[in-house]
């Protein structure tokens, strides 16, 4: 065969090792995307089926030589209803079975594990709530449904697992969510598939699929010490929030204790749900979410924490049952002993100024 | 004569928008305010641009503008308003 | 193999002696002309021009992704040139491609008119068109742009250091080219038409234009204001999109979407226009459903506008949108579907011959169907999670711009050029043309989507090595593909010259733009037509001819 | 976008008593050139309904998210120079219909006057809205590198325009990046509309426009009451959002 041509060959090689219509199904979403694909691809056959048929049919049947004189015909509304009808059928069972699967990938559900990711030109960063950071990477276990909490620092980014047939969209200022559940351990792409700017396409990373306890094992090995909330309660304290939401009765800032989750009454009227994005919002943009009762006071520190540091105090707000360990470093105004050796201004997560 | 009745109408038009601002009408502000002004520009329209001894074309191509413009704002205004349903 | 063709003895025929080219002589003739059918040529001329530039930054693309290692130009200049790429393909050349030169040239001839309604504006619209072609060729000078060509925000605003500003007026001017085509059509078609052609005597050309033209006329200034804001956020800094000041980049989307998704129909419709001319002619037979046809274009046009958010599907607009908008692209797709199925009835009993432009048009049908199911893919809601942003878009989209609207761009070409020049172009050569350009076609872009299937992004500069087989393919089509284009370049040039005479109507088809000589009169008409028979009523043609040839015999 | 001005340029004047001067060669009949040429212009005035559409969205989107923002920078303008201005552009488009009657009447002198008028009061509307942004650029109110949000921190007079939060001040530069887009894209529609009028005057002191031939008039006229229309819109979005301080 080497006659022909040795790149030819090379060539034929590759393509019969490498020749996949598929990407490996590797969560529990990707069997039934495939079969909406599959679905769609046969639908998608049998139109383009009879339209060749029909066009070729009928250019054999009816062609100059065998058919010189052409019968006019003015349309038939039966004809034309029925491939009126049949299409539309057709297109609104791809709607309702693409809804579902939609709401299904981007409805996550109540008991997944949160992982937060920053974007960045041209980087992915996970924080695990261990504190584990990770750059074009992910490290997770097989079996266990997984929420990501996606924020870009920059531009529009949007995160993409092939294997897992989930994408969205990481946009500048607000958090977007996705959710999966891997089922083969294995290492996986992950692409950044929204033009980023110059080194987009070098926006990549490895996803990478543990069984449970080899996860369990990654996690221990790569802690960097401190976890997300344990890092936010420094960056809380460095910032003074204790000074305000410390749970007093006379405290000028609402109590922060078990308020992830719960409903609150704003002054503009509205009932709002304590979420990931509402607390990243509060931080940022506070005159737009006074909770009931309290003076709109507090100062907005937009510039002043970055994205990282904003994942840190939700991620420590989300995880504050009480205010006992606030009121201490309040009343003894001192760094707590696990905290020494940093001084408040040099804290991760904080932008000096 | 037509115009100069219009061009009352719609002076007076712009007092009430006007003095309509400041009375505390509540959500209903707004409301009065753009109701004024779609007024006004349905006179201009009507009279001022001839509209009203035009051409039934000439109706229908105005309305078909219009329509446009309000799929724009509506369809993009139901993005947004639905936000605050769901989870995003 | 048999033919409806039907020539001037060659022996004895020649051109005219008085036409639309030869009036009056001169570059200023032409610079300064009135004449739609000048206008024509010299828009035909311009988009031959600025397709073979974004022919070439795609040949250029496909070269670089024949490896999965980024060796043939830096990243920065590779995002240079799939912007330029888009720019140059969709706004310089899509946008006006059929409409502008067949359109501009046979739409008033077949509603029976002397001119357009405005032949000065018309001639802006063509000035227009090459200051926005200027504009982004200076972009390109200058050292190029790469914000893609949906100059997404915040990207676009503060990210990039190139000149999106100058591309952006580029793409602001030729806006204002296509409204002012719009424009003049719609005004042609309401107003100029010749007395008894009422509007279910047209031409389904001229309602495929008609809806196109609404399109231009009321999407194109959204997108000029949504550039005017991005050129504004770059230059003052004012903060309509930018995030840190508190605007909504996706709002930009909202905007630009909205216009440009109807673009997509402004590009297909007047595509589809030259098929159902071509089918019925070929086939000898009226097509099938006149008024299912003419209205499901209307309804495209229609519709169009209500979808836009599709391509912001996983981009966070909200779920109940999302739901809405995908539910509104199902209902899209299917006045597409009317029209494939009729014109393939159209070809029931006809009496079919082969010409080119009836090779073109199949093409086209078989093409357009499997870009118009794609879609259907990329608007089911699920689905699109997987797919959009991939190489799977990237190809559909190709499917039914290139597939479906350059081949039936192509069709048209070939179908109006013994019109526009008098001469016929080379039916074997074209033919082989047409079976060249299908076969690199299907061989560039269907590998496409299954790489994007297995997830291979789209504007990507470097790729994992598992998708190259297919990457090889595809650029190995793309050379087939640039052969099949460069072809009909040479053998329509040389035809100008050599090309057999064509006579009045080569193939015997019913239209207004038939009857009259070719290349036509400055004038078109030398008295005002009198329509007293149907759209595509090849009796009353058949009856003409016999009553000539019986007067003149 | 100036280019109806190239629509309703006028045919070289030749007497003819068969057909109007005016009529191009390939109308049939001076009534076709008028519907079609009237249609066109309408056609171009929906182009220009969807260019400040545009804006229009993305002013309801911003005033419902950022309302106190919104207040607050609406309240820096003064609501005296927007209704003087509101009416003096009323008056324009009641002089430019003037003037398209008094062409229709044939009425040399009442023409050129009136067209002087309304260009007259254009200038008038374009010199408040001179002092109006002359007023920003003093106050830093002008989107930018130089925005400063201090007045709306620590506003002159607490009682009459309560403080926002610095977050919530910073949201006026939304308002005021609006409130230039949409003021001057007006005003540079208002620039070519008073080009093209100086053009109209001096043809119609030559005597244009009163043989009948009165469709340059008129689509300029059209013209101008939809760039008073959207001001008709513009004036109470931007300046009369919530005259109720304190609420």
């Amino acid at each position: 065969m080497h006659i022909i041509s040795p790149v030819l060959w090379e060539f034929l090689i590759r393509w019969l090792t490498n020749f996949a219509l598929f990407p490996p199904e590797a969560s529990t979403v990707a069997p039934q995307t495939d079969a909406l694909y599959l679905f769609l691809v046969f639908i998608s056959v049998i139109g383009c089926g009879i339209v060749t048929l029909l066009v070729v049919g009928f250019s054999i049947m009816f062609r100059h030589d065998r058919n010189p004189e052409a019968t006019q015909i003015e349309g038939s509304t039966l004809l034309e209803a029925t491939w009126t009808l049949i299409p539309l059928v057709l297109f609104m069972v791809v709607f309702v079975w693409g809804a579902v699967l939609y709401f299904r990938i981007y409805n996550p559900p109540k008991n997944a594990m949160n992982i937060y990711v920053v974007g960045k030109q041209w980087m992915w960063k996970a924080e695990h709530p261990g504190g584990q950071h990770e750059i074009n990477g992910l490290h997770i276990p097989t079996g266990r449904p997984i929420q990501l909490t996606m924020i870009s620092q920059d531009v529009f980014h949007s995160f993409s697992i092939p294997a897992f047939r989930v994408k969205r969209e990481v946009i500048p200022g607000r958090y977007t969510t996705v959710w999966f559940e891997a089922t083969q351990p294995g290492t996986y792409h992950l692409f950044c598939t929204q033009y980023c700017g110059t080194k987009h396409s070098a926006m990549i990373g490895d996803i990478v699929v543990l069984k449970p306890e080899a996860y369990e094992a990654w996690i221990e090995s790569s802690t960097s010490g401190t976890s997300l909330a344990q890092n936010g309660e420094r960056i809380f304290a460095a910032l003074g929030c204790n000074a305000c939401h410390n749970g007093n009765p006379d405290s000028r800032g609402p109590s922060l204790a078990n308020v992830y989750g719960s409903k609150l009454q704003l002054t503009n009227g509205s009932l709002i749900t304590a979420d990931d994005a509402f607390l990243r919002d509060t931080i940022l943009n506070p005159s737009m979410h006074v909770t009931q009762g309290f003076a709109p006071i507090m100062p907005t520190y937009q510039g002043q924490v970055s994205e990282e540091g904003l994942i840190d105090l939700v991620e420590y707000i989300k995880g504050l049952h009480s205010n006992d360990r606030i009121q201490q470093t309040l009343n003894t105004t001192q760094v707590s002993p696990a905290q020494s050796g940093t001084t408040a201004s040099k804290v991760p997560g904080t932008v000096n100024q | 004569m037509t115009y100069l009745l219009i061009f009352g109408a719609l002076l007076v038009g712009t007092a009430l928008t006007v003095g309509a601002a400041f009375v505390d009408l509540g959500h209903f502000n707004p409301v009065v305010a753009i109701l004024i002004a779609c007024i006004k520009a349905v006179l201009v329209i009507l009279f001022f641009m001839h509209v009203f001894y035009s051409s039934r074309l000439m109706k229908l191509t105005v309305a078909a503008g219009f329509f446009t413009f309000l799929v724009l704002i509506t369809m993009t205004l139901s993005d947004y308003l639905s936000r605050a349903w769901g989870l995003w | 193999m048999s033919t409806i063709v039907r020539l001037p003895d060659q022996k004895v025929a020649t051109l005219p002696k008085r036409t639309f080219l030869n009036s009056e002589y001169g570059l200023k003739s032409w610079l300064l002309t009135g004449d739609h059918k000048r206008i024509a040529i010299l828009y035909l001329i311009s988009i031959t021009f600025f397709f073979f530039i974004g022919g070439a930054f795609a040949a250029l693309i496909r070269l670089e992704l024949l490896t999965p290692q980024p060796d043939l130009m830096a990243s920065d200049t590779y995002n240079k040139m799939f912007t330029m790429h888009g720019i140059i393909m969709v706004f310089l050349f899509l946008v006006p491609s059929v409409p502008a030169t067949i359109g501009n040239f046979v739409i008033p001839i077949m509603v029976g008119a002397r001119d357009l309604a405005f032949p000065k504006i018309n001639l802006l619209s063509w000035y227009l068109y090459i200051f926005a072609g200027c504009f982004t060729l200076s972009a390109l000078v200058l050292g190029g742009v790469d914000s893609g060509w949906t100059f997404t925000t915040p990207l676009s605003t503060h990210y990039l250091n190139t000149h999106v500003v100058t591309a952006g007026l580029g793409v602001f001017i030729a806006g204002f080219s296509s409204i002012f085509t719009g424009l003049n059509f719609i005004v042609t078609i309401h107003r100029m038409r010749a007395p008894g052609m009422t509007w279910f005597r047209l031409p389904l050309f001229c309602w495929s234009h008609y809806a196109a033209s609404i399109l231009m006329v009321l999407g194109t200034p959204v997108l000029a204001i949504s550039l005017v804001l991005v050129i504004l956020e770059r230059t003052i800094g004012i903060g309509v999109f930018d995030p840190a000041k508190g605007g909504d980049p996706i709002l930009f989307q909202h905007l630009f979407w909205f216009y440009s998704h109807p673009a997509v129909y402004i590009m297909i419709l007047p595509g589809m226009g030259v098929i159902s001319e071509v089918i019925s002619t070929f086939s000898r037979k009226r097509v099938f459903g006149y008024t299912a046809v003419a209205f499901s274009s209307v309804a495209i046009a229609l519709f169009g506008f209500f979808v836009w958010a599709h391509h912001m599907l996983i981009m966070g607009i909200s779920n109940y949108s999302a739901l809405v908008f995908s539910l509104l692209t199902m209902l899209v797709a299917v006045p597409s579907a009317i029209k494939i199925f009729n014109w393939a009835a159209t070809l029931y009993k006809g009496s079919i011959t082969f010409e080119t432009p009836m090779l073109y048009a199949f093409g086209f049908m078989g093409l357009f169907t499997i870009g118009g199911m794609t879609g259907v893919f990329l608007g089911s809601l699920g689905m699109d999670i997987q797919l959009t942003e991939t190489y799977f878009i990237v190809a559909h989209f190709h499917f039914v711009m290139v597939g479906g609207m350059l081949m039936a761009f192509l069709a048209g070409v070939h179908f109006w050029w013994p019109k526009m020049t008098g001469r016929m172009y080379p039916e074997g050569l074209s033919k082989l043309a047409a079976l060249v350009t299908f076969i690199g076609f299907i061989l560039t872009f269907f590998p496409q989507f299954i790489v994007g299937y297995l997830g291979m992004p789209r504007r990507y500069h470097a790729y994992p090595p598992e998708f190259q087989v297919l990457n090889v393919l595809s650029t190995a089509g793309a050379t087939v593909l640039g052969i099949g284009y460069l072809l009909p370049m040479l053998y329509l040039t040389w035809s100008l010259k050599y090309g057999a005479i064509a006579g009045e109507n080569p193939w015997q088809a019913t239209g207004l733009e038939w009857q009259i000589q070719s290349p036509p009169l400055t004038e078109n008409f030398t008295v005002t037509p009198i329509v007293d028979y149907e759209a595509y009523d090849y009796e009353w043609l058949a009856n003409k001819t016999k009553h000539e040839v019986t007067t003149v015999g | 976008m100036d280019s109806h001005a190239t629509a309703i340029e006028p045919a070289d004047v030749h007497e003819s008593h068969e057909h109007p001067a005016y009529l191009r060669h390939h109308f049939e009949t001076p009534e076709q050139q008028k519907e079609a040429s009237a249609f066109g212009m309408w056609l171009f005035l929906l182009t220009e309904i969807m260019f400040f559409g545009g804006l229009f969205a993305a002013y309801l989107i911003y005033r419902n998210w950022y309302y106190p923002a919104f207040v607050a920078g609406s309240n820096t303008l003064k609501i005296s120079l927007g209704t003087v201005n509101t009416g003096v552009l009323i008056g324009s488009s009641f002089t430019m219909a003037m003037g398209v009657w008094c062409a229709e009447m044939r009425k040399k002198s009442g023409l050129v006057l009136c067209l002087l008028l309304t260009m007259a009061l254009g200038l008038v509307f374009l010199g408040v809205k001179y002092f109006e942004y002359k007023e920003k650029f003093e106050l830093h109110h002008v989107p930018g590198a130089d925005f400063s949000i201090e007045k709306f921190i620590h506003p002159d007079d607490p009682a009459k325009n309560p403080p926002l939060g610095p977050d919530m001040a910073a949201k006026t530069q939304v308002y005021f990046s609006l409130y230039f887009a949409m003021t001057g894209m007006h005003a540079l529609h208002m620039i070519i509309g008073i080009s093209i009028l100086v053009f109209l005057v001096v043809r119609a002191r030559q005597g244009a426009y009163i043989n009948g031939y009165v469709q340059p008039i008129e689509y300029f006229g059209l013209y101008w009451h939809f760039v008073d229309i959207v001001w008709i819109f513009l004036f109470p979005l931007l300046y009369l959002i919530n005259r109720h301080p304190g609420r």
